[in-house]
């Protein structure tokens, strides 16, 4: 089982997220800089939350664009799990793996709470530990996590089951459009999201409802591995 | 040579910055604002001299980085 | 010789220009003695800078000698970057507190936000990786028209910091009183953690090691005292040069990462961040706590803008800058690490065995002073002081009783100084690096020692209120509640730093407030075993003449052994005994009730009884350490019937409370700011309560959880949910207000 | 009447942004490119007909709002 965490200049949930990965897979996620231009053959690889290159002129863009991505784009192409969390999903958008952008929060402020969730779509190995329609509580902490996308894109997105997570009614932090939290590519095999699942897997720290997210991953690649 | 560019958000684009601009304007008791945008402005030496040259540059920066062309426009002024 | 350094050559030094640059006559006749001749502007700069109230603490000096600083879990007490403190397992805590209370005032973004930045250089430059960051802020009257606008651009700006370099906010406290419309406060407080034997401090050492500078490059930021003089430097300069001083976080991210890289080497001789007086504090301390010289070439230091004189070189506030002695030879090494993080990395200077800054500029020598008298003779003042009259005390008899004393707790819960701070809190991310495992809101924020079932407790406390009726009460009230803060969410508490906000201490009654104070931290701090190991002080808090309320911040710091038994505010459950520990007289002098529903703000404040607070505290913290209690909360604004109704609110359940005790006035009762309290829920009160007269510790059993109200002697009763919504709707509709 | 208003920031004020972007242009092999600065280009639709009052009024707002004038200057275009 082989898993990498992508480390930019100002990510700064890489650690929290190789300890989510380390503790649901037994195994140390690779650590890869964004300077690297190849990665070694992967079954996940992780887009940390943070601020890659401080969010400067749009929080992602710099990072879209860093040779990394390129491999990382590569990956995907040949069907590797590849999850974005926060500036993660942010990246995504930005280099064209997800559609759609992250706008500003609509009351413009940055946001870090608990907001609940319901899960629209298993159909992913991603979602695997979750039941739809399922309610979870994981926390976000962002300031552009307004996802933004023309009508046909968003209907294309809920049509095709490709909406992972719902905020909950009423507890829409960001004015996303639709509610949306977590969206997946066509293949089913790139998931971004805003909230932070990474943060939600100790019951001493912020619940456990993040957890699913990482066994579900294991169940999901272990027998991949023992066929390959 | 000096270049200006700005980035705008495309027409029919939520824009939350322009809107909470507009809304603060208004509380702020400026009357007979409308519809209030906000985008970028970006100002870049650079060591070409040919314009067009230059232009074609810029263009390829504001593609590739300065714009998410997803949902903003660009456009670029020369100077000197 | 360059014309900058030619320019500031010809710069004619005068005793106006002196005064100028804040130095008093007397002053200046010291610096010409020290000198043997007349300083050039550039030496001027450097004296000025390091003999100004910030650098110098000239004036609360021979008042911080008194406090105490030892103790055997101190590893390093003040006079370094920050204090550190031995946690166990081989690890220690690295902490301090700062202000940045008049960057904030005139730009309360980048103020606030570089406020953060600097403490956190302050932390991470002795070795430590920051895991904490709290912020003790004061706003001036919420009707005041500039206050609004204050506080959204601090708490914008402290998130805008923290939140980017990924260092969790994880508490602080707020407060409005008119006294502060014209000096808010800014204190931002970080907590670190270092491998304990691998501390790193400021001394230079090393004849002929080179010294480097890395991180931003320097521009011409906040250059102040200095402005007129400087303004005579450039003839073509087209505006009026802002001082204000613009934070990047993203840039501090990597220095951050590098430094701590290269720490895992062992190249480093010295290091020091840049802050106050950028290079020549940074320049001149090491030099001065090594015993050694330090020379340095201005012009290859890394510079934003063209044409920096010596001068602006030596005086620039360039945020994010770091000052190093490398061993020899180690130069490489330390390039290839700060230009993979794409920092500045220059050596601009080595370590001399003549105990003088020297400073050239294109060859020439610019500015050399010796750094032992530049240091040892820097002014220290005895300030005359008077004592502040005592308050009288106020009988609970002369204050009226409340009509409905629900609706008073609704209206001291619901006042500014009491509602919810979530509207703060939300806007820092106080859960990244996934250790925080307690937020915002509670007595002590409790973050995790990465990788252990260990934790750290951090808390920031001070009431204004009660130092101005009584600073030396109010000294030591501030340092007792953070001892119980930390003492009520299990933890034993370990050391403090502190920030004394005060106003001018030339005025003989400001400076008493300032010694009233600072005696009582001192025996605060004495009685509960509870050192101090860092601080700042920051005076001439005062518009017109009109002094912000004495407020000296404590920043406590406790440790919990095992996550396991901890505590919270919140009740968790139906059925359990509230126990109130500590004894009740129902003192209402200076209380929040007596401020809120009276509009009076006169008396005596609590006295603080220290041995009363050990005894409890101690016993209150065996109790949680043994697994025995379920919710725990100190008692201080607002009294019992707040703490309640903050348990209550918490964790959505309900509370039946006692009637007022024999002998006790309602209000008093309910609403009085006696000391060393605290309330906790608990299956076995009654066992509790015997052990505690065994003990010595006056307590009883005074409620029951359950239901979904807070209900006094069964007659008087409020719904959580009524509480709640005045708790949680003053700050964001007073924030949202045009 | 429409309004352009731009916010720069100051002359010796760090720009972080700017910083950024030109170390990431940089980085993505746009060579000959000196200093970059980020501003903020705000569109505006104004009721006023008359543009000395317009030009005031949005004044006023830069002052109040748009800008941080300690750290940024504005300057307003105003068209139609
Ligand atoms: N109120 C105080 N109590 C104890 N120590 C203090 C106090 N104020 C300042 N100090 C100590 O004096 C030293 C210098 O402080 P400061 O100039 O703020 O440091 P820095 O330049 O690193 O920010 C530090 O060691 C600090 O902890
Ligand atoms: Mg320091």
């Amino acid at each position: 089982m082989k898993t990498a965490v992508i480390v930019f200049p100002g990510s700064n949930c890489d650690r929290d997220a190789a300890v989510a990965l380390e503790a649901a897979f037994g195994t140390r996620p690779a650590m890869v800089w964004h300077r690297d231009n190849e990665l070694p053959d992967l079954d996940l690889i992780l887009l940390p939350g943070g601020f890659s290159y401080g969010d400067y002129l749009r929080s992602g863009a710099m990072a879209s664009q860093s040779p990394v991505l390129r491999a990382v784009k590569e990956q995907a192409d040949k069907g590797v799990l590849v999850l974005g969390i926060c500036n993660g999903f942010q990246v995504l958008t930005e280099s064209g793996l997800l559609p759609g952008v992250l706008m500003r929060n609509a009351n413009l402020k940055f946001v870090c709470r608990d907001v609940d969730l319901v899960v629209d779509s298993t159909a992913s190995p991603f979602m695997r530990g979750y039941a739809t329609g399922q309610q979870v509580t994981v926390p976000v902490a962002h300031h552009d996590g307004n996802y933004f996308a023309d009508d046909a894109t968003l209907n294309r997105l809920e049509g095709d089951g490709r909406v992972a997570f719902r905020y909950a009614a009423h507890d829409n932090p960001n004015g996303s459009a639709r509610d949306i939290a977590g969206i997946l590519n066509e293949r089913g095999n790139v998931l971004g999201m805003m909230p932070h699942p990474e943060r939600a897997v100790d019951p001493k720290l912020c619940g456990i409802d993040g957890k699913a997210m990482f066994t579900g991953l294991v169940e999901a690649l272990v027998p991949t591995i023992m066929e390959g | 040579m000096k270049a200006k560019v700005h980035v705008t958000l495309k027409a029919g684009v939520l824009d939350p910055q322009g809107k909470a601009i507009g809304h603060a304007l208004e509380s702020l008791g400026f009357e007979g604002v409308g519809d209030v945008r906000q985008g970028k402005f970006i100002e870049l030496d650079l060591d070409e001299t040919d314009p067009d040259k230059a232009r074609a540059r810029i263009g390829e920066m504001c593609e590739k980085l300065l714009a998410n062309t997803v949902i903003e426009n660009y456009s670029i002024d020369l100077e000197g | 010789m360059s014309a900058a350094a030619a320019a500031s050559e010809a710069i004619e030094i005068t005793p106006e220009l002196a005064a100028e640059h804040g130095l008093s006559a007397d002053e200046y006749a010291l610096i010409l003695k020290i000198m043997g001749r007349e300083p050039n502007i550039t030496e001027l700069g450097v004296f000025s800078a390091m003999w100004s109230e910030h650098c110098s603490y000239k004036s609360s000096k021979v008042w911080l000698k008194t406090l105490p600083t030892e103790g055997p879990q101190v590893i390093c007490g003040p006079g370094e970057n920050a204090g550190v403190v031995d946690i166990g397992e081989g690890l220690a805590a690295i902490f301090k507190i700062e202000s940045h209370n008049h960057p904030s005032f005139i730009e309360p973004y980048q103020g606030a936000a570089t406020g953060v930045g600097g403490i956190l250089r302050d932390v991470f430059t002795m070795g430590a990786r920051p895991v904490a960051n709290m912020n003790a802020l004061r706003f001036g009257s919420p009707d005041h028209p500039k206050t609004r606008h204050l506080v959204s651009g601090v708490v914008a700006g402290i998130g805008g910091y923290g939140n980017c370099i990924g260092v969790p906010t994880v508490g602080g406290e707020t407060e409005f009183d008119p006294a502060y419309n014209g000096n808010i406060l800014v204190n931002a407080m970080t907590v670190g953690i270092a491998d304990a034997g691998r501390i790193f401090y400021s001394a230079a050492g090393g004849p002929g090691n080179p010294v480097i500078y890395v991180g931003s490059k320097t521009g011409r930021d906040g250059i102040h005292g200095a402005t007129m003089a400087s303004a005579e430097f450039d003839q073509d300069s087209e505006e009026k040069r802002p001082t204000v001083q613009v934070g990047d976080p993203f840039t501090e991210k990597l220095l951050l990462e590098a430094c701590l890289e290269l720490m895992a080497t062992d190249a480093i001789v010295a290091i020091q961040d840049m802050g106050a007086a950028g290079l020549t504090s940074s320049g001149v301390e090491m030099a001065s706590k090594g015993g050694v010289g330090v020379e340095l070439e201005l012009d290859l230091v890394p510079m934003r803008e063209e044409g920096m004189t010596p001068y602006e070189l030596m005086l620039s506030e360039s945020q994010e800058r770091m000052l190093i002695v490398l061993k020899p030879g180690r130069e490489d090494e330390a390039r290839a690490i700060f230009e993979k993080w794409e920092l500045d990395f220059a050596v601009i200077g080595r370590v001399t065995d003549t105990g003088r800054l020297v400073l050239k500029f294109h060859g020439e020598t610019v500015g050399d002073i010796e750094v032992a008298p530049l240091v040892d003779n820097a002014p220290e003042y005895d300030r005359p002081w008077e004592p502040t009259p005592k308050s009288a005390i106020i009988d609970t008899d002369d204050v009226a009783a409340p009509n409905d004393p629900m609706d008073a707790l609704k209206r001291i819960v619901g006042s500014p100084n009491m509602a919810s701070r979530r509207w703060i809190w939300e806007q820092y991310d106080h859960m990244v690096m996934a250790d925080t495992n307690q937020r915002p809101g509670g007595d002590s924020a409790v973050v995790r020692i990465h990788g252990t079932d260990r934790a750290l407790a951090i808390t920031t406390d001070s009431t204004p209120r009660y130092c101005l009726a009584d600073p030396e009460e109010g000294g030591k009230q501030a340092v007792a509640e953070a001892w119980r803060n930390l003492t009520a969410v299990g933890a034993t508490p370990l050391a403090v730093t502190n920030n004394l906000n005060f106003g001018n201490p030339e005025k003989p009654r400001i400076m008493g407030q300032i010694a009233g104070a600072v005696t009582g931290m001192g025996a605060a701090c004495r009685a509960l075993d509870f050192p101090v190991v860092s601080g700042n002080v920051s005076l001439y808090n005062e518009t017109s003449g009109e002094a912000i309320l004495p407020t000296p911040v404590i920043g406590g710091l406790g440790l919990i052994d095992d996550l396991d038994r901890t505590t919270a505010v919140a009740i968790p459950r139906e059925g359990l005994n509230l126990v109130l520990v500590g004894k009740t007289k129902g003192w209402l002098g200076s209380s929040l009730y007596l401020r809120e529903i009276e509009s009076r703000a006169d008396g005596a404040p609590p006295p603080v009884d220290l041995a009363a607070e050990r005894r409890n505290g101690d016993f209150v913290r065996g109790l949680i350490q043994a697994g025995r209690v379920a919710a725990c909360h100190d008692l201080s604004d607002g009294g019992l019937a707040v703490a309640a109704a903050e348990m209550a609110m918490a964790g959505g359940i309900g509370a039946d409370l006692v009637d007022t005790p024999e002998g006790l006035a309602l209000h008093g009762w309910l609403f009085g700011e006696d000391q060393a309290r605290y309330l906790i829920a608990a299956e076995d009160g009654a066992a509790i309560v015997a052990e505690a007269q065994a003990a010595g510790v006056p307590a009883a059993v005074v409620g029951q959880t359950g239901g979904d109200a807070l209900t006094v002697g069964k007659t008087h009763t409020i719904s959580i949910h009524e509480l709640r919504r005045c708790h949680e709707e003053w700050l964001p509709s007073f924030m949202a207000r045009p």
